[in-house]
């Protein structure tokens, strides 16, 4: 078992003009994964250039578990094609075997037999929490999408949506619906509501104010270089002192984070 | 084929050495690489209190490169002792114990308190970190100064004393100078460059400290550059970095004037950067015949 | 949307500038690109007698950026000003002249020479190219010399008279204050950095001259530093410069501290980068409701 | 007419492990071409990652002339993968949009009628002279490779092939092929003999020290940086003083050539 491998791309698909799903498969058995947690990849094969210079961290979307076919598996992950490093591994052919570090950080929390669960996402945010969805069976999941377009399809019959525009579901705020389920859910259940979030930084500012009556749990994105807590860059200001998204997270309990700004 | 190289007294097995804040204490890369390959490690910079570092963003990418504004983060020279270096000493390389204080007594009283402690056979001294205030950073850039925080250093240590130059200097011949009077047996050359970046859109430096240290690729000509100028000015043994990511780059810095490399960003691309890099030199060695790594330092022919 | 911008004397009507050394005399590019959108030309400095410059190789490739030991080559003032000046006078943009000499005496003749053709809009001293000998280098980074070869200088030209830093100093700030106290009305910051590179197969120096001066993106956070240090330190303006590829590289010079900004090595990745820089500033202050690019100038919110 | 342009990649294909032939088409229509000149090409429509840096410049192999398919024609190189750029460039799928200057230099000189020309390539050198090749058809063309892998097809009657290893043609060297060429035809020629050459320096300067009874054109090949005659780069030592290999050359008399070293 190797938190250091290589992974030949399978499939590298286009899903709208900027997300695309890219599924590699490692060249050696890897560690067992858990959903909240990410990779490191280098965007590309050629050792030679260094621009960009990092690797880039993504959330595992799913893992597909080893068959004949894959002997050691499938990594999905969704792509936000945002900056240098995410538009080169957009363009990279299926066969490009590229450096992967992972899995890394520690997932969302396990749940308890008397928790219930909601899961929420904004955006790209859904790559992160895909796993859960798969794990947590028939768990709403609350999704929020600047346009239809840029909905990625995920199997639940549970889940409510909102867009931006409209276009698809609500318009306006996940938010809202979370919120609204929360206190139809508080008629019938007063046990403890766990919250498992992804989605931009905004996103977590926003319900950090609202104050949900639940425990909320965010999988927090920062600049990284080292992925595995040793160059102390990816830190985030906790109530109880600054700690590395790397290592201590990326997952956070909402509360914990000082969000400051 | 004779790897091992003599630092100022520091006997290494082989000239690949992690870098300062580059490679945490070790321990936590020895499920990536076995680290009894590696000739020595330097841990994170140490103080005598445990610091907690600048506030967040702390990292930056530019082109080939990347700023840091770590602030020095570390856990202390006394919990460093107690609860890293038992693990570290299970591993057959050499320990670097990379230390700094804020005024020449700190400095002094580090230096003293690591060389009690069993298993650590080297000290470097940071004089050089790019993003500490005005004051401090004339321990690395005012030849007079740096020749006393050296010289209090040496009196403390038995150990090897390696200073690590900063490249934010006019003459980095001069400090180099200044650090050997001053006693230091061997030298790092270079620390990261002052740099910045700014969020356009909010305006605001993307480090919270505004300016923070370059280092990566994109430094490698200017760190060759100053290893070549170092080589000329002092007869002590000098660990060149800066940028080196390939077993190329390392004879690069060798042919220009190194005994040793060291290796910092390079790890967070490939953890397992280091013994590659080995790997890298001793083909070179192979394919160039050269017996002992030591005749090719300062080898250019100009 | 207001682009001009006045620096020290010299009016552009826009703020985007060709770097010395890296657009030739101008008129190379006119199949390119329209001249007449630049702000201004600063052609490749110039000396009394032409000058043959270094051996090949001359240049070389590194991570992000390139080396160059061109050595100065150059036709000459009074070829310049004979055979590229008529053709130059065509155009709706201001030239600078770029030049240096060897001695205190030479810069003022040159100054002094240049001044008296017509159709250059401004001088660009150099004192600050890494590749020559130690000796001019003390005028790019002796605080004292600098402020008596610019004073010489001063006193030769009524022309805005723009100083181009070295970056290769412990204190940018020292530098610049040493300039505007010799008389200059605006700084250019920064020339090239020194560095090196060696062929490890042949264990020879890239560059016939050993160093030579980097440029490119790589040294875009040092230069972003430079120029916010100078900015914080005197009040004549600064033309920002050092690895600006676009648009938003530009506009974190001049949020930094810059009034104008200068394109060098991008010009030979792009030969028209200076006019897509130029149209990525403007769309960039659309964006953020920009009238006036003056009020961006040092518009760092730290 | 623009020597500033777009192209958009039509083929790029292997043709052993190290060459490949690219084939682009411009996106306006450019300036004439000679043969002998070059033309200098981004590795890569990412605009955003700036390593390698600079253009690379390649000799023009040949170009097909605007037809309905290519309003604009077809620029076709042969590529040695040696080094960072090289390498990208091999991987880039069709389709990719490269930015290109060009064409520069000045190419072979004319043949006059009363002379008599001879070509000759070593390697990868082959890619300069094969507009020669087909501009003169029936020249005698001299064709050195390491061995039969990297031989380039090029159609000519008139071929004489040497490999370093025997694998195809001669062993050992192609200049010997065209010396003994040289003593042969000075038995019934008297007038002009004209070889126009391209391949490593090491070549060059062989021929030098032949002292071949023959006027030689060589293409030189320096590090570019801005392939117009305004970065003095690629200087290189003439008898008449620095010359750029960019705007004076890539040809250069090999007479004229300071060969140091
Ligand atoms: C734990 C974690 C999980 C993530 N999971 C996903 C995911 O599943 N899908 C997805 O599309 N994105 C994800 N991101 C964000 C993704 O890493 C960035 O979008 C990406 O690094 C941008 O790289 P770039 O080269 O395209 O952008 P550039 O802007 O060119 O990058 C410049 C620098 O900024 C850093 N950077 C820029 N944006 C971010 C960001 N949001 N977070 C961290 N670093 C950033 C880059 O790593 C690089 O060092 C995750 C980030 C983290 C930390
Ligand atoms: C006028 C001219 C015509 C050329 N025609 C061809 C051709 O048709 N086919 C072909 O395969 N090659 C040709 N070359 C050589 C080609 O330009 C280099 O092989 C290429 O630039 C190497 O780039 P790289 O990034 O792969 O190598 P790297 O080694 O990574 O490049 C590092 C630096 O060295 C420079 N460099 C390395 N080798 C050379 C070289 N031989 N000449 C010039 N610069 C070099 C690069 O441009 C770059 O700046 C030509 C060169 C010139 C000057
Ligand atoms: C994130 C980070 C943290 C660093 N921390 C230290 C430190 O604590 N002490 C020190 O002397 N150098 C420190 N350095 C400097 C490196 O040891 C090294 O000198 C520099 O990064 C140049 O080498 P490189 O380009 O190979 O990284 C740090 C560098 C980085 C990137
Ligand atoms: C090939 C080359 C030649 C240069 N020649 C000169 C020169 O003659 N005079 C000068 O003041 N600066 C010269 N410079 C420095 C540039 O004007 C500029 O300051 C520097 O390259 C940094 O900007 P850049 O990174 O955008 O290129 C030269 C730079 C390069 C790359
Ligand atoms: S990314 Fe290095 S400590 Fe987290
Ligand atoms: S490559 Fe710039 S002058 Fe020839």
């Amino acid at each position: 078992m190797n938190r250091l491998f290589t992974a030949d791309i399978v499939t590298n698909e286009q899903l709208d003009n900027r997300y695309f799903a890219l599924q590699v498969t490692p060249n050696v058995a890897i560690c067992e994964t858990l959903a909240g947690q990410f990779f490191m990849l280098k965007s590309g094969e050629f050792g030679e250039y260094t621009d960009p210079l990092l690797l880039r961290p993504f959330s595992l979307a799913s893992f597909i578990h080893p068959d004949d076919t894959y002997p050691n598996g499938l990594l999905m992950f969704l792509i936000d094609a945002v900056g240098k490093g995410t538009n080169i591994l957009k363009r990279l052919p299926v066969g490009t075997r590229l450096n992967i570090i992972g899995p890394l950080g520690r997932g969302f929390p396990p749940v308890a037999d008397d928790e219930r669960l909601l899961i929420a996402a904004g955006g790209i945010g859904i790559a992160s929490v895909l796993g859960l969805n798969k794990m947590y069976h028939g768990v709403p999941l609350f999704y929020g999408v600047r346009s239809r377009g840029q909905m990625i399809e995920c199997t639940n019959s549970n889940i409510q949506v909102a867009s931006d525009d409209g276009s698809i579901g609500d318009k306006g705020s996940v938010l809202a619906l979370l919120e609204r389920h929360i206190s139809q859910l508080r008629q019938s259940y007063s046990g403890k509501i766990k919250i498992y979030a992804c989605g931009p930084h905004g996103m977590y500012k926003a319900m950090f104010k609202m104050n949900l009556d639940a425990d909320v749990y965010v999988a927090l994105e920062t600049p990284m270089a080292c992925g595995v807590g040793t160059c102390l860059g990816c830190a985030v200001e906790t109530t109880s002192g600054l700690q590395m998204v790397c290592k201590d997270g990326p997952v956070f309990n909402l509360k914990d984070i000082i969000w400051g700004g | 084929m004779n790897l091992s190289v003599n630092i100022g007294g520091l006997k290494l097995k082989n000239p690949v050495i992690t870098a300062s804040g580059t490679f945490g204490y070790g321990v936590e890369y020895e499920e990536f690489l076995d680290l009894n390959q590696i000739g020595a490690i330097t841990v994170k910079g140490l103080s005598q209190h445990p610091a907690k570092g600048n506030l967040p963003g702390r990292i930056w990418e530019t082109p080939c490169g990347m700023l840091n504004a770590i602030g020095l983060q570390n856990i202390g020279i006394d919990a460093f002792i107690k609860e890293k270096l038992p693990e570290l000493r299970k591993y057959d390389t050499k320990i670097i114990a990379n230390f700094f204080g804020d005024t020449i007594e700190e400095y002094a009283e580090a230096a003293a308190r690591l060389s009690a402690a069993e298993g650590i056979h080297a000290l470097e001294m940071n004089i050089s970190c790019p993003n500490k205030q005005a004051g401090w950073i004339a321990f690395g850039t005012d030849p007079a100064l740096t020749e006393k925080v050296v010289a209090a250093a040496r009196k403390a240590t038995e150990l090897p004393l390696i200073v690590k130059l900063s490249p934010n200097v006019t003459s980095i011949a001069d400090m180099a100078k200044a650090a050997v009077d001053g006693g230091a047996d061997a030298l790092s050359v270079i620390n990261t460059i002052t740099g910045m970046a700014i969020d356009i859109e909010t305006r605001r430096p993307r480090l919270s400290n505004i300016v923070g240290g370059l280092s990566g690729p994109a430094i490698r000509p200017i760190a060759l550059q100053m290893v070549f100028q170092t080589f000329k000015a002092v007869k002590v043994p000098i660990i060149g970095m800066g940028g080196i990511m390939t077993g190329g780059d390392a004879i690069e810095f060798i042919i220009a004037g190194a005994s040793a490399v060291a290796v910092g960003t390079a790890n967070f691309v490939n953890p397992a950067a280091s013994i590659e890099i080995l790997k890298g030199i001793k083909d070179y060695m192979a394919r160039h015949q050269i017996d002992d790594i030591n005749t090719l330092t300062g080898g250019i022919i100009c």
